[in-house]
């Protein structure tokens, strides 16, 4: 193999190749459809249940129904439900144009008219987000011991026997993923339950996903649904619906998690372009180079000339 | 991280009257947000870094000093900054280590060579700097009636060269930990990487000139002076960058904790300096201006350190560039 | 409507959002905005309590413009028979039908017959509504006298044939009323009416589904027959796609009603016997007409069946099979009643097997102190609950109303075995019997109820052999011979061989049989509950069937077994035309094969076999051979659907709104406010808030409803012990409107309370835009929601929501009204202790409540001594004029 | 492990002479990640069962294994063979397996005193016996032959029972059974509820 600028950034087609597995099966990685979430947090509990994680708390958050916030060491799946007025649809359907008339005699009532009341533009967004499994990802890279590591199935796991809880890639993934639970000191996110596929099953959140919004499978196959999928939305008038880190030429390129969401990624805590930090990592080594060269110069320069003894 | 989560939670209320309002939660400007709550994990790390990064840097200084010193012969200098150099790289070793969430692990370290992570370069830097530092300082507090051994005498004989090679590879010491932290999604770590090099590159010089001069004896400690001199201007004029020019992140260098810490940073900085030229002969004022050039250097690390801190908690530091940059169909 | 499926069945709903994607609109009808609602292509939403004043309207909305599948109401309903002259209906009476008793708040049906059909027996109407008739007859359909000589017309147009009389009951319910009354706009409510009979003929179907938003109601069940008139309207009953389908609550709350832990039926819906039954002979008689069609006429051979499993050699003809050895009912003996029982000391020993009422039932407070007033309780359960701790965690210790000092209740706890450490059936709420494997062994104490009861049983025959009291026969005679596993004085009984004697034996040759249809009435025949003969067909435990679904069609009669006969749509005869064609290909599903001379098809036939679809009975023929070609519902006395129910329902032939028994709101379509039938217990310690016509109402001025989460199960003992779901939704809140949030002071995640004249109860609050205040005849009403899984234990804790109700009962189930009461909500936290009780009683003060507050359940303006009359009252619409005026609430799971 | 195989082991090594030179995949692999399994390969057996909560009746695996504190539950989750649930659970089904195992759930008999103030322990058989005392008492104070019109009973009002809707048909067809012969009949579950 040898090391090119796709290794680090960009578009990669063969990321376990990448990786150095010179056979290996194909990409998996989820596709969560959030517009048939039905915010049931099965899949929170499913990941807990297989992974035997520990509880995160018991805190009420007040914010609609999610009381667990936001992905964490002890959270590998999160719900987030969002309430906001509907977009309007154009597709409507005619109301009173096609009423059957009923021979009735109609009248305005009191109150009518004053929207409130008679409010239909009101949503419930709800999204289980998931670590993303990035082609390129910021805390594999930075990972200094190697427990994070990418698998033969294009995965990123972090390796808990491995991990010496050092932290950066809490401080390297661009999503706010993985962190570090505190009373073990080692970093720990969704391994999409690298030990279940080694065996053949599917990860537990897209096993137990009553409607499917998680599913599981080949990243191409996975895209390709993705994409009929919002076909179809905008068919149906749904223009808002939108992929988000199906793309390989994005900053990661391309999320082995990918999302079809309903509004902006921002609204559901996802940044709207998140970026690899290694992207820039040759431009900073040599930034860095060039002023380790200006402090070695300025250190030999130091001794010279006159002193002013 | 329950407590955590409760005062999010608190905060994101206070911001609607309704919690419905998640998507427009914003306390400046039009961007959208769930809840107010942060897009990014906190680093999970505390003092122990920025510390490290002050002590990482004032040793790779101290190593420069030293080796300058062994060749102009300077040997109070000498002796101080390679005794500087090996204090600076065992407190930063313990620092890395106690920062660890497993420390007894650190070893896990060597397992890989990551080219892709700042953090296995520094870690296998420093595996190459430490021996010279360490060479060099043993050899110079070695006891006299050790120095008579065969041991003794080699590592005499091994000095010069360990310390050169450690002097050779300090610059690497001191600039690397820039790209440690830039090489983050911390928006105001990450933004700052163009500059950030020379701002720690700056600090370092500025900490160990100041070490210098507070150790070294008037007459030995010129070299020191001006690497301080040097090193204070470059910190105070790449820092001010930081305040000025990373966009909506260099709120974060500017308000808050992280501007208390970098505005002290700064008059400790620029006063040491001052002092430093101004000081002349004094060796009160030599070690005033030093140990405020040390204290400047290190708060600058704890300020830079908190301004990264601060941007990820606050959503508009990821959302409103990463929305431009989408807004205007730019590549990222 | 009344459902929150994507919440409470999330894995059922998976077929809805399937159906959605195949292009199926999904419309929820709910008082609130859940998580169904934000899953359906529209939500409609609409005061709690007033569904059928909404259902009212799209009936009304269906035959005011011919939009009925007339072919199939008119060949497979009641529509065209023809009804007595004596009957009056509520357009005639302001709300009330004919026999309407106000004395004892009962309803004679017998005015409510066909023409021609013989009245029914004089049924004591008032014992009738105590043992809750419409379980009586859950599977079997009331009975009628007559089957074949009903007087019909089939032009459909004779004033009084039920077509007509359905059409004059509902013309009231017009788009507007459903405006003021529903806070549904016209529109809206158009577009519903338009979706839903646009799921209608040879083509097409709808489907609809509720839950317990619907039966827990003082009329839960004339929901239902209104939305089961308008599926029948519609032509979607008994077709594929069709139905109108029950969401339960619990694994086998479907079994525990066919196999009953129910005071008023027997297994199989058999009633129990009544005081007035003399013998055998007498008990049939009343369940069965004589001339009546269909297979409820063989109820002989059902409880013959049962006694012969029940008691064995014991019961042979000459004794009548030991029919005297049941114990008789006379009255209300429902779990409500029973809890008053409790509290006036003539209850001693209480068994919960699996079950808290101290937080999951109405009333909480009632709950536990009825059982601070009992010799003894038993408690069996897999966790510490609520109901075993009262005497030291209930809030009645913090009032000093409960004292562990003074309470005499001796309590055992018995751990129970988990679903996985015991093998056995649970009927899942398609009427399917799965079988569960024993994967291990349980741990200490823990065991089955089947060890628990068996063993009971054993040690109480030991103790009574050498009883000589004639009253320990039943017990000492009783078949209790069940195979064992294991040895040593407790072995473990064998699941299996009770599910062999549920399902009968042949005591002839000792082979297991396959149908119902084997049983008979001559003491050769043994089956525990007649509806599952059948599960163990041909020796093979069918509940086992795990055929995977991707090995068989969509139907997968391999899996599993559902009751009767493994039918999987019940009455599906319907889903073919009376000429025994489908009545589409696409809408397939039994059909008549000419050749063959029978029925077949993708799903068992409902239907007998070789009745071919033009087959006429004799006039005067009984039982199944009384069919005709075209009667699809086999069960019914008379073969049809009814539109119209000329008995069985005690409640009124046909459903009519009115309010909630605690409701801001006067009837704006008649002058009877309340169901007149419903049960109401006049007891200090259950008072009611005012309805109009009482005043003081707007003390309590919003409506509250509460309803399940889907992180949450029932009253928490499955649920709060377990970190997972815990930390999901850590605590007790509250839901509100932002505008009810500004009226009354209420900050997101601050503490707010509730108030009832019941209880008070602190909760956080949560403001949200899915609580939406409703304009209803002029006025904004305001809706309180809350969940109700907390109690005083548990990994999380709060108040128990169940407190703020009171119990006021559906007459045909029994069931309560919680899905809807008025509340009233403060910032801030209760008062605790004494003071909680001072401020209790000065709420009721305010409101002027009394021990008769909503008692006086007749307020309509003409009396029932005017049935006769045929009176020209119009709607009192313009009664009340109440200043606030408030709203709704949801509604939901948990039967 | 000698030297060798200790070097050939370090990832850095790996690097340095197989195909992932960048050190991010194959070459960091753990032992434990190359030996990894999932639990459920450890499983003695797996039975058929049927979600405890709600009545949509979805299929389960349960997944047994055993170790030295005997056999125990290792996993429980979806069967993808069943034509209702597809395999899916919701999270209370999700969260099963917590139900089964955890420790909430008691295992020893309690008693509480009439007037007492705590728990205390008894054994099964004793717990038995004395219920069956009570039981027969009870049923003795609330018994009745006939009602005021002299028509039989045959009844007791001392025993009531709440219970049934989470319990199996064969559970609950003794329990009505046994109730009956003893002529209790306030018997009930949650489908009144």
């Amino acid at each position: 193999m040898t090391v090119s600028r796709e290794s680090f950034y960009g578009p990669l087609d063969d990321v376990s190749g990448d990786a150095g597995y010179t056979e290996h099966p194909e990409r998996v990685g989820f596709f969560t459809d959030t517009s048939v979430c039905i915010g049931c947090k099965a899949c929170e509990v499913a990941c807990k249940e297989w992974n035997l994680l520990p509880d995160d708390g018991f805190d009420l958050l007040g914010m609609s129904f999610d009381n667990t916030g936001e992905l964490s060491a002890n959270s590998w799946r999160h719900v987030a439900f969002i309430e906001q007025p509907a977009p309007p649809r154009e597709s409507a359907p005619a109301r009173e144009a096609d009423a059957v008339d009923l021979g009735l005699p109609s009248f305005d009532l009191p109150g009518a008219g004053t929207g409130e009341e008679t409010r239909t533009d009101f949503r419930w967004l709800m999204s289980s987000d998931v670590c993303k499994h990035c082609t390129h990802a910021g805390c594999l890279d930075v990972c200094p011991t190697g427990a994070l590591f990418r698998t033969e199935f294009g995965t990123v796991v972090v390796q808990d026997d491995i991990c010496n809880g050092c932290g950066y890639c809490v401080s390297g993934c661009p999503y706010g993923v993985i962190d570090r639970r505190e009373d073990d000191g080692r970093a720990w996110k969704c391994t999409m339950c690298y030990d279940r596929l080694g065996d053949g099953l599917e990860p537990a959140c897209a096993k137990a996903c009553p409607t499917d919004s998680i599913q599981f499978g080949p990243l191409d196959e996975l895209r390709e649904r993705a994409r009929e999928r919002v076909a179809t939305l905008h068919d149906r008038g749904i223009t808002e619906a939108r992929l988000y880190g199906e793309d390989p030429n994005d900053g990661v390129g391309g999320d082995g998690a990918f999302f079809l969401l309903l509004d902006e990624p921002e609204v559901y805590g996802l940044p709207p372009d998140p970026v690899v930090p290694t992207r820039d990592a040759g431009s900073m080594w040599a930034r860095a180079g060039v002023a380790a060269a200006a402090f070695a110069a300025t250190a030999v320069s130091v001794f010279f000339g006159r002193s002013r003894r | 991280m329950s407590r955590s989560l409760g005062r999010m939670s608190a905060d994101a209320a206070q911001q609607r009257t309704a919690p419905a309002a998640a998507s427009d939660a914003a306390s400046d400007g039009d961007f959208r947000s769930y809840y107010g709550r942060r897009v990014l994990k906190e680093p999970v790390w505390e003092w122990l870094v920025p510390a490290y990064l002050f002590t990482g840097g004032l040793s790779a200084a101290c190593a420069e000093l030293a080796a300058g010193a062994d060749l102009t012969r300077r040997p109070r200098l000498r002796k101080a900054t390679r005794l500087g150099a090996l204090g600076g790289l065992g407190a930063s070793t313990y620092l890395l280590i106690a920062d660890l969430g497993r420390p007894e692990r650190f070893h896990h370290m060597l397992r890989v060579a990551k080219p892709s992570s700042p953090m296995s370069v520094g870690t296998w830097l420093l595996v190459a700097y430490g021996p010279g530092v360490g060479a060099a300082a043993v050899a110079e507090v070695l006891p006299s009636r050790l120095r008579r051994t065969w041991l003794g005498k080699l590592l005499g004989a091994l000095a010069r060269p360990a310390g050169l090679a450690s002097a050779a590879l300090a610059p690497g010491v001191a600039s690397y930990t820039a790209v440690l932290l830039s090489h983050t999604a911390v928006p105001a770590w990450n933004e700052a990487r163009d500059r950030l090099p020379f701002v720690f590159a700056g600090s370092a010089a500025a900490a160990g000139g100041g070490f210098g001069m507070v150790c070294a004896p008037v007459d030995e400690a010129e070299p020191a002076r001006r690497l301080a001199a040097v090193g204070a201007v470059t910190e105070l004029v790449t820092s001010r960058q930081l305040d000025e020019r990373l966009g909506i992140v260099s709120e974060a260098y500017r308000t808050g904790k992280a501007h208390r810490l970098r505005q002290w940073s700064e008059y400790l900085t620029a006063g040491g300096a001052l002092a430093s030229l101004l000081a002349g002969r004094s060796r009160t004022a030599g070690v005033v201006s030093g140990l405020a050039l040390l204290a400047g250097s290190a708060l600058q690390r704890f300020g830079i350190f908190e301004a990264g801190v601060e941007s990820t908690r606050d959503p508009k530091y990821v959302v409103v560039p990463q929305r431009r940059r989408v807004d205007r169909g730019e590549q990222a | 409507m009344g459902s929150n499926m994507a919440e409470a069945h999330p894995v059922g709903f998976q077929w809805v959002m399937e159906a959605k994607a195949r292009g199926a609109k999904v419309l929820h009808i709910d008082p609130r905005f859940t998580r169904t609602s934000a899953l359906a292509d529209k939500h409609v939403p609409l005061r709690a309590g007033s569904d059928i004043a909404f259902l009212g309207g799209v009936i009304n909305h269906i035959l005011s413009n011919d939009l009925d599948f007339r072919e199939y109401v008119r060949a497979y309903t009641n529509a065209s028979f023809l009804v007595g002259e004596e009957f009056v209906d509520t357009e005639d009476l302001d709300g009330l039908f004919s026999g309407y008793d106000p004395e004892t708040g009962t309803y004679d049906t017998s005015t409510w017959q066909y023409e021609n059909g013989f009245p029914e027996d004089s049924v004591e109407s008032e014992r009738h509504r105590e043992q809750s008739a419409g379980e009586q007859h859950g599977s079997g359909g009331p009975k009628l006298e007559s089957g074949t000589g009903i007087a019909t017309d089939q032009t459909l147009e004779h004033p009084r044939c039920v077509f007509q009389i359905l059409k004059r009951h509902f013309s009231r319910y017009t788009p507007e009323m459903v405006e003021r009354i529903c806070g549904v706009s016209r529109e809206d409510f158009l577009e519903v009416c338009r979706a839903w009979t646009s799921a209608s003929g040879r083509e097409h179907t709808a489907a609809l589904v509720y839950s317990v938003g619907w039966t827990q109601h003082s009329m839960g069940a004339q929901y239902i027959r209104a939305g089961a008139i308008i599926q029948l309207l519609l032509g979607n009953i008994g077709r594929p796609g069709g139905g109108v389908l029950a969401l339960r609550g619990h694994a086998s709350i479907q079994g525990s009603t066919d196999i009953p832990t129910l005071y008023n039926l027997l297994p199989g819906y058999l009633p129990m016997p009544d005081a007035r039954h003399a013998d055998k002979r007498d008990y049939v008689e009343s369940i069965r007409g004589t001339h009546q069609k269909g297979y409820w006429h063989n109820a002989d051979d059902y409880i013959v069946s049962l006694l012969k499993e029940y008691w064995g050699e014991a019961a042979t003809e000459e004794n009548d099979y030991r029919f005297d050895y049941l114990p008789r009912i006379d009255g209300d003996h429902g779990t409500y009643r029973t809890v008053m029982d409790m509290i006036d000391g003539k209850v001693f020993g209480y068994f919960l097997l699996g079950q808290n009422p101290a937080v999951g039932s109405a009333h909480g407070r009632l709950q536990r102190l009825g059982m601070a007033n009992l010799d003894w309780l038993v408690v069996r359960d897999l966790t510490m609950i609520e109901s075993a701790e009262f005497w030291r965690n209930a809030p009645e210790i913090e009032t000093g109303e409960i004292t562990a000092e003074q309470c005499r209740t001796e309590v055992f706890f018995f751990p129970a075995a988990s679903h996985v450490e015991k093998e056995g059936t649970f009927t899942q709420t398609q009427r399917m019997l799965q079988w569960r494997d024993r994967a291990l062994e349980p741990r200490g104490d823990q065991r089955s109820e089947l060890w628990f009861i068996y063993h009971l049983g054993r040690i109480l025959r030991r103790k009574l052999a050498t009883s000589t009291d004639e009253r320990d026969r039943p017990l000492l005679d009783l078949a209790w011979d069940y195979r064992t596993e294991g040895d040593g004085e407790f072995p473990e009984p064998s699941a299996d061989d009770v599910l062999r004697r549920i399902n009968g034996v042949d005591l002839t040759t000792g082979e297991l049989l396959d149908s119902y249809q084997q049983l008979t009435s001559d003491g050769t025949t043994a089956a525990g509950c007649w509806i599952y003969s059948g599960v163990y067909a041909g020796g093979v435990n069918h509940a086992r069937n795990r055929t995977a679904r991707t090995e068989q069609d969509e139907t997968a009669l391999e899996w599993g077994w559902a009751w009767p006969a493994n039918r999987r749509v019940l009455y599906n005869r319907a889903s073919a035309d009376p000429q025994g064609r489908p009545w589409s290909e696409r809408k397939k599903l039994v059909w008549w094969d000419a050749e063959r001379g029978e029925w077949t098809g993708h799903d068992v036939p409902d239907f007998p076999k070789t009745t071919p679809p033009e087959f006429e009975p004799e006039y005067g023929e009984a039982g199944p051979g009384a069919l005709a070609g075209d009667d699809p519902f086999i069960m019914q006395a008379d073969g049809k659907a009814w539109l119209f129910a000329p008995s069985g329902v005690v409640d009124g032939p046909l459903p009519t709104h009115y309010e909630p028994h605690e409701s801001p709101m006067p009837n704006l379509l008649y002058g009877q406010q309340g169901s007149p039938a419903r049960k109401v217990y006049g007891r200090e310690d259950n008072p009611s808030n005012p309805a109009p016509p009482e005043g003081g109402g707007d003390v309590f001025p919003f409506v509250f409803t509460a309803a399940r989460l889907t992180e949450h199960h029932t009253a928490g003992g499955m649920s709060r012990q377990l970190a997972y779901l815990s930390e999901l939704q850590p605590a007790l809140f509250v839901e509100v409107s932002p505008q009810l949030a500004a009226e009354r002071g209420l900050e997101n995640l601050d503490w707010a309370h509730v108030v009832t004249s019941r209880a008070a109860v602190d909760a956080r609050v949560l403001v949200t835009e899915r609580m939406r205040p409703l304009r209803l005849d002029g006025r904004v009403v305001h809706q309180v929601w809350m969940p109700y899984h907390w109690g005083p234990s548990g990994k999380v804790d709060g108040d128990v929501v169940n407190d703020l109700l009171g119990v006021v009962l559906d007459p045909n189930t029994m069931i309560q009204e919680s899905k809807v009461a008025t509340c009233d909500i403060r910032p801030g936290r209760r008062p605790r202790g004494c003071e909680l009780l001072e401020y209790l009683a000065e709420y009721r003060r305010r409101a002027g409540v009394t021990v008769e507050t909503g008692t006086h359940v007749v307020t309509a303006h003409t009396t029932a001594s005017d049935a006769a009359a045929t009176s020209d009252t119009t709607a009192p619409g313009s009664t009340g004029s109440h200043t606030t005026a408030q709203g709704t609430t949801d509604r939901e799971e948990d039967a | 492990m000698g030297v060798s195989d200790w070097i050939r082991s370090w990832p850095v090594y790996r690097q340095l002479t197989g195909a992932d030179r960048l050190g991010r995949g194959d070459a960091a692999a753990s032992p434990q990640s190359r030996e990894r399994e999932p639990r459920t390969a450890d499983a003695d057996r797996v039975t058929a069962s049927v979600c405890p909560y709600c009545a949509v009746g979805c299929s389960q695996n349960v997944y047994v294994g055993s170790d030295d504190g005997g056999e125990r539950v290792l996993q429980i989750e979806g069967n993808p063979d069943s034509p209702i649930s597809r395999g899916r659970l919701c999270p209370k089904g999700s969260a099963s397996k917590q139900l089964v195992t955890g420790d909430h759930r008691e295992e020893r008999v309690l008693y509480r005193a009439p007037y007492g103030t705590e728990w205390q322990e008894l054994d099964l058989p004793t717990a038995l016996d004395m219920l069956a005392d009570r039981v027969l008492d009870a049923r003795r104070k609330g018994w009745q032959d006939t009602d005021a019109d002299g028509k039989p009973l045959r009844r007791t009002q001392g025993i009531a029972s709440l219970g049934g809707a989470t319990l199996d048909n064969e559970e609950n067809y003794l329990i009505k059974k046994l109730f009956t012969a003893l002529g209790a009949v306030q018997i009930e579950n949650q489908a009144r509820i």
